[in-house]
């Protein structure tokens, strides 16, 4: 893409922002003054942004996408930024992970159907996948459909289906040859959640949270046009789907990323180096206390330090990753790497937090902790799924060996 | 003392281990959380605990004690620790009871001792006023008047303070924060004008509580040992009730790894149990090698206590260090061998994660007992 | 054994080091000075402990030992320490390793042959074990011993012969039986290193030490009287010495122990408590220094007083290990957990010393290093060896998985 | 600045790669080791090397350099670091030549830098005087005389001292021990009158030596920089070689860790290939994770101090840390997998724990710069 066609993107995409984001929902310019925003206001933008397909930036124009390249897709983030506003948030589980796998497998009627749906907000997705006593071990599953006429019938039962119960639809992956050896015999399936016999059962976690959902099926009828790929050819489908997820998880948790980087003052014309800050190290300097101006702590110090360099690092090598990447390709292998180490280091920064806080961290609720103490608490405890969920640690290890060392079975 | 137990003590341990896996397992814990019980454990089984001898184990039989020492104690809290029963041993025995043995007056004592042993009497130490553990950093002022003191301050996670009859409350008569002299323990009733005490609800699900003081007076009878000598008492307190902490988290870590090990040998996955793969196979033996070696050390400080062994500081900061970090291992590698499952309220791992870190938090982490640990060692 | 029987056994071992051992190799009791020992002294003390059977207490006396009991050995080792003297040394390998196999598993001709010349030194005795390219895989060894008339005719080859080189005989593995399954057709023989056909080449470490050899076997001849244990039976034997040889490596190696215990002064009556110290914070203090009385380094204190502990809770757990033991039970597969213990605190150890000498520690010959600099860099790179001989530690786990946790193959 | 090769760094590679291999191997350093070589390494290769434009690399085209960058020279290094090459970067380039650019007048450019473009002219940083690196504890005194200054002192671990035709000595000029100020840098003859080095025997087998003045004199033109400013030359020189180290660690992490894993592939034990063991997969693919987070931070802290960043120093010590204790994981790893041979001399994986551990120990370890990464971030 030649400079010039993106130079002259940009002052579009500006000019769009200029002209249709409410004040209140980015930085004011000079002059004027941000009120608080209204719901109007929320729906506004959203309604805007879902219009001009800016949802789904990536996505072609006839699904409800914007239909832009990457380097566009760039620039509209980075201009978004600048302005301090943000695209309205649609289904996650439909943009992130069941829309890259119907543009890249579903037919053209599926694509139609559903893909607008989940550019426009209008069906929130969820995911059928693990089930109760499968874990690792995911290929296992036991959810059978069978067909019958233009529908097949679902029995069966899906476990850690995040957010089920705020949920509209749901992609499965179900066995519909129970004779086939243990991949061959699934497919991928798509269906309303609405539909008679399904039950929704939110599950506690040890965080107090319920994040995920058991989901109970009773001859539940999804209607055969919604089967996704070919029949029986759902693992290959299910794969894709995880390095989907592993991606996500590998770039998206809270408090990880290129560390705290030295910031420029731009508005200075001398060079003003900000001193840089560690947002673990502010938090911890409350409870921990000074000497001599640093954290008093010397081992904590060194544990922080740990944690930063290490944040640094995972940044710096995302780019990397990135900048090499041959475009076009999907996630790749070291993608688990990067989710495997995201979901441990999120899990140590925790513990550092607890150590910081002693007593003061396992507060659970009430007055007598901050908010912030509180959500410390269940983080912690949250943060311990991490190495669980999309895929367990153990099992990224053994797709590291396997794939990328190529170490023998 | 040798490191392995004594007949007796053996037939201590297999009383309690039936005792907790009887009457307060871990479904105990869950219930009283459950229904938000307003004491957080069952006043009953405390008196049934009495009467087996554990709430008096340490004090004299002349209040009506078992006259036995750390070495049972530990015993007893192990077997409390596998089964998370959250009875008031560190507040109103190791802390409470005895403060007043090492620092009461006659007096004191037969007030407050033979409640104790029957299970009557609940107490509580007023001390930590921050989050982190550090023993002396008390603001909290007791000032001097005609007929005793007047104390002012707030306390915080003052264990089981909620339902405490009496209340041990650590002020500074002179100096200033962080200093070792100048602390003055006051034996103050829970009913007294100016306390206010408010319960905290914690992760572990255990009691402790907010203690507000505003012009608390107290008469000259309330001080309990010298004033200004108070850290005299405060420093054994803190010792034995870091390896008492320690003996819990014995009881903790032996279990989950127990049930880890169990689990590992009969959760199936890809078709096998998942025990037979190697990778969970060296870190299960990993585990077992720090789970050895966290035994003797909390055997060996539970008898420095009895003995009064010179070097039991140091072996205090070695076995609660030690436990610490042999309990965090122990319950994050238990419940990511649980795999999903290991995450939800259901299953019990969680709670014994929640009460381990709580532990580990409580008189000093592990960090802080390393370096306390190189002071005792003069580096 | 009653207390009495003890009491008078020690008063007997008193008198005996009384008028036997010469006082410049004991403590000089009040009044005497302590010459310098001459080799004539040494020689005498070995000679008498040797008639006595103190180099090998247990052993029976017909084979040259004290035919002492346990409670009576533990008083000798008692007593000759409060007298500041020692039992003289006389072949490890024999004593600690063959010895207890030989007095298990050997025939009367076989003990009365071997045993006293290991009981008075006569014969220096090495372990054919592990072969090139067996590694852990013990069992896999190829050395052939094919049987001709009364001898065995040995060829192949063994390495990580410890001091093979100062050594008189060797106990080795071979293989009499090529068709029997791996463990079945192992034998266990004792043979001469003089023999025609050996050759011992010593192997040059890291460290640059030759403590270990490979010893080349071409047609040598061993008695077939040596061969000890059944013929193919020789497996059973190999594990009872690899247990041996484990506790051997999980009690002996420096600097590891009970910790830096707190020292009572027994001269004084008032009780007098001796600062506690750490010998490796002293080693680390003049390269690190004193900041407020303290080791300068905040981080190098933590991972040294972690060693400690660690040090010390190793030391309790061997007591109570000791304590707990049945008596007359061989060493147990928790043997496993110390030997492995042991090797990676002993490789930590290293690690924390080279951290606080810096460059200091980098010297491998002359003047600019003192003899501690250079004699610790060369055994930080010898305790790399730790995890592997003797069992690595990775045949560690397995065996602590298996036998003690009895995970499932 | 990418963190991915341009096409001519990538040309640059193959090229080092393909010299390293054929003309410098690791038996290369074992033959300097065993003949017992003068020089610890071959002048004529030096020269080599200076014709492919490396020695030259970060200097001006005018002294004969080829004026690249750092991101240039840590491609060279990087492939040094694979086969051990035992040459003067870090004491010729790194240290003085740099200094000498960043410090010396226009004369002592001419003088110098040709010279070492051309790969003629050796130089030496005599700072250090512990075995710890305390960047300014510095008490070798300059004393001013009429025509200039007179030293006396010991420094230890001079890289490359007993081949250097010129030292670059620190000296106090005033302050004292440990402060940043009062330092200054003399350019000194190696045949100076009072000088005497002699070359230490050290574990990797590469160059050092110490250096002892005594009164050695010197005249004002001997001055490199400023009087009492030579931390602001030496500061710049410490990040640089913390960096170029950390890039020659990356080489020897990728070597080992490569050779490892081809070995697990190969080595056969209880019949089967040892790769197949899952426990050592797991550790295999955890070496790889820490492998891979090390390669882009040296890229970017290289490219740093091409364009000046002002956050160069914190990534200085987030490079010389994580390649600290990446290489430390990966040699000891995979000593560990290598097993018993891996204990030999004979095989060479002992010579690349040899050289990681010296490079570690070098211009601050781990924990040396998590401290100062923390003080650099305001913790």
């Amino acid at each position: 893409m030649p400079p010039e066609a993106i130079d002259s993107f940009r002052e579009e995409v500006r000019a769009f922002i200029d002209a249709n984001c409410p004040v209140s929902l980015r930085n004011p310019r000079d002059g004027e003054t941000k009120p608080a925003a209204t719901q109007a206001d929320y729906d506004r933008w959203r309604d805007i942004m879902i219009e001009r397909g800016f949802t789904t930036p990536e996505w072609p124009k006839e699904y409800g996408g914007g239909g832009l390249s990457k380097p566009e897709a760039r620039v509209l983030q980075q201009e978004l930024a600048a302005a301090g506003t943000y695209a309205p948030g649609v289904s996650f589980f439909g943009l992130a992970m069941l829309g890259p796998v119907l543009l890249e497998f579903g037919n053209e009627e599926q694509k139609a159907e559903h893909l607008p749906k989940i550019s426009n907000g209008q069906v929130q997705w969820c995911q059928g996948y693990s089930e109760p006593g499968a874990g690792s071990d995911l290929a296992s599953l036991q959810t059978r459909a069978v067909r019958d006429g233009d529908h097949y019938i679902i029995n069966g039962s899906k476990i850690w289906t995040t957010n089920a119960h705020h949920s509209d639809w749901i992609f499965c992956l179900v066995r519909t040859d129970p004779d086939a050896a243990k991949h061959d015999g699934i497919s991928f399936i798509l269906f309303d959640l609405k539909s008679p016999g399904v039950t929704v059962s939110p599950i506690q976690l040890i965080s107090g949270q319920s994040d995920f959902c058991q989901v109970f099926f009773e001859d539940v009828r999804a209607e055969a046009k919604n089967l996704v790929g070919p029949l029986n050819g759902g693992w290959t489908i299910a794969k894709r789907l995880l390095q989907h997820e592993r991606a996500m998880l590998s770039g998206g948790m809270p408090g990880v990323g290129a560390g705290p980087a030295a910031k420029k003052k731009s508005k200075s014309k001398k060079k003003v180096i900000e001193q840089p800050r560690s947002a673990l190290a502010e938090q911890a300097r409350p409870y921990v206390g000074e000497q001599d101006g640093r954290l008093a702590d010397a081992a904590l110090r060194d544990r922080i330090a740990q944690h930063e360099m290490d944040s640094l690092c995972f940044g710096l090598s995302l780019r990397r990753s990135a900048e090499s990447a041959k475009s076009g390709q999907g996630p790749s292998a070291a993608t688990s790497m990067f989710k495997l180490y995201m979901s441990e280091m999120n899990k140590r920064r925790a513990e550092i937090t607890m150590s910081a806080m002693g007593a003061a961290g396992l507060g659970w609720s009430g007055e007598a902790f901050s908010a912030t103490e509180r959500a410390n608490t269940r983080g912690w405890l949250r943060s311990k799924g991490n190495s669980i969920e999309g895929g367990t640690s153990e099992v990224q290890l053994n797709i590291i060996a396997k794939r990328v060392l190529s170490l023998p079975d | 003392m040798a490191l392995v137990l004594t007949e007796e003590q053996e037939l201590l341990k297999e009383t309690a281990a039936d005792f907790c896996r009887k009457t307060v397992p871990v479904t105990h814990l869950r219930e009283l959380r459950d229904s938000k019980d307003e004491s957080g454990f069952s006043r009953k089984i405390w008196k049934e605990m009495a009467e087996l001898g554990w709430a008096g184990i340490l004090f004299p039989e002349s209040y009506g004690g078992a006259e036995l020492g750390f070495a049972e104690l530990g015993v007893v809290l192990e077997e409390c620790g596998r089964t998370l029963a959250p009875y008031p041993f560190v507040s109103t025995v190791l802390l409470g009871g005895r403060a007043v043995l090492l620092g009461g007056s006659d007096a004191q004592k037969e007030a407050i001792l033979p409640g104790v042993c029957e299970g009557e009497t609940l107490l509580a130490l007023a001390f930590q006023e921050a989050g982190r553990f550090r023993p002396f950093e008390i603001e909290t002022k007791a000032e001097s008047t005609a007929s005793g003191h007047q104390i002012s301050g707030d306390k915080v996670f003052v264990l089981d303070g909620h339902v405490a009859d009496h209340l041990i409350i650590a002020a500074r008569t002179s100096g200033s924060s962080g200093d070792r002299d100048g602390i003055t323990l006051f034996l103050v009733d829970a009913g007294a004008d100016g306390l206010t005490i408010e319960r905290t609800d914690m992760v572990d699900n255990r009691n402790a509580a907010t203690v507000k003081l505003d012009g608390v007076s107290v008469d000259a009878s309330a001080v309990l040992g010298t004033v200004d000598h108070g850290a005299d008492i405060l420093e054994p307190l803190f010792d034995a009730a870091a390896i008492a902490l320690s003996a819990e988290l014995v009881g903790i870590v032996n279990e989950v790894f127990e049930r880890t090990i169990e689990y590992l040998k009969t959760r199936e996955q890809f078709g096998v149990v998942i025990g037979t793969f190697q990778a969970l196979k060296h870190r299960a033996a990993e585990m077992f090698c720090e789970v050895e070696l966290s035994q003797a050390v909390v055997l060996d400080a539970l008898r420095a206590i009895d003995e009064q062994r010179p070097d039991l500081s140091r072996l205090a900061s070695a076995a609660k260090a030690r436990l610490s970090d042999t309990a965090s291992l122990v319950t994050c590698e238990g419940l990511q061998m649980h795999g999903g499952i290991g995450m939800t309220d259901e299953e019990e791992i969680g709670l014994f994660m929640k009460r381990a870190k709580a532990a580990e938090l409580t008189f000093g982490d592990s960090s802080y007992h390393r370096d306390r640990f190189a002071r005792l060692t003069g580096f």
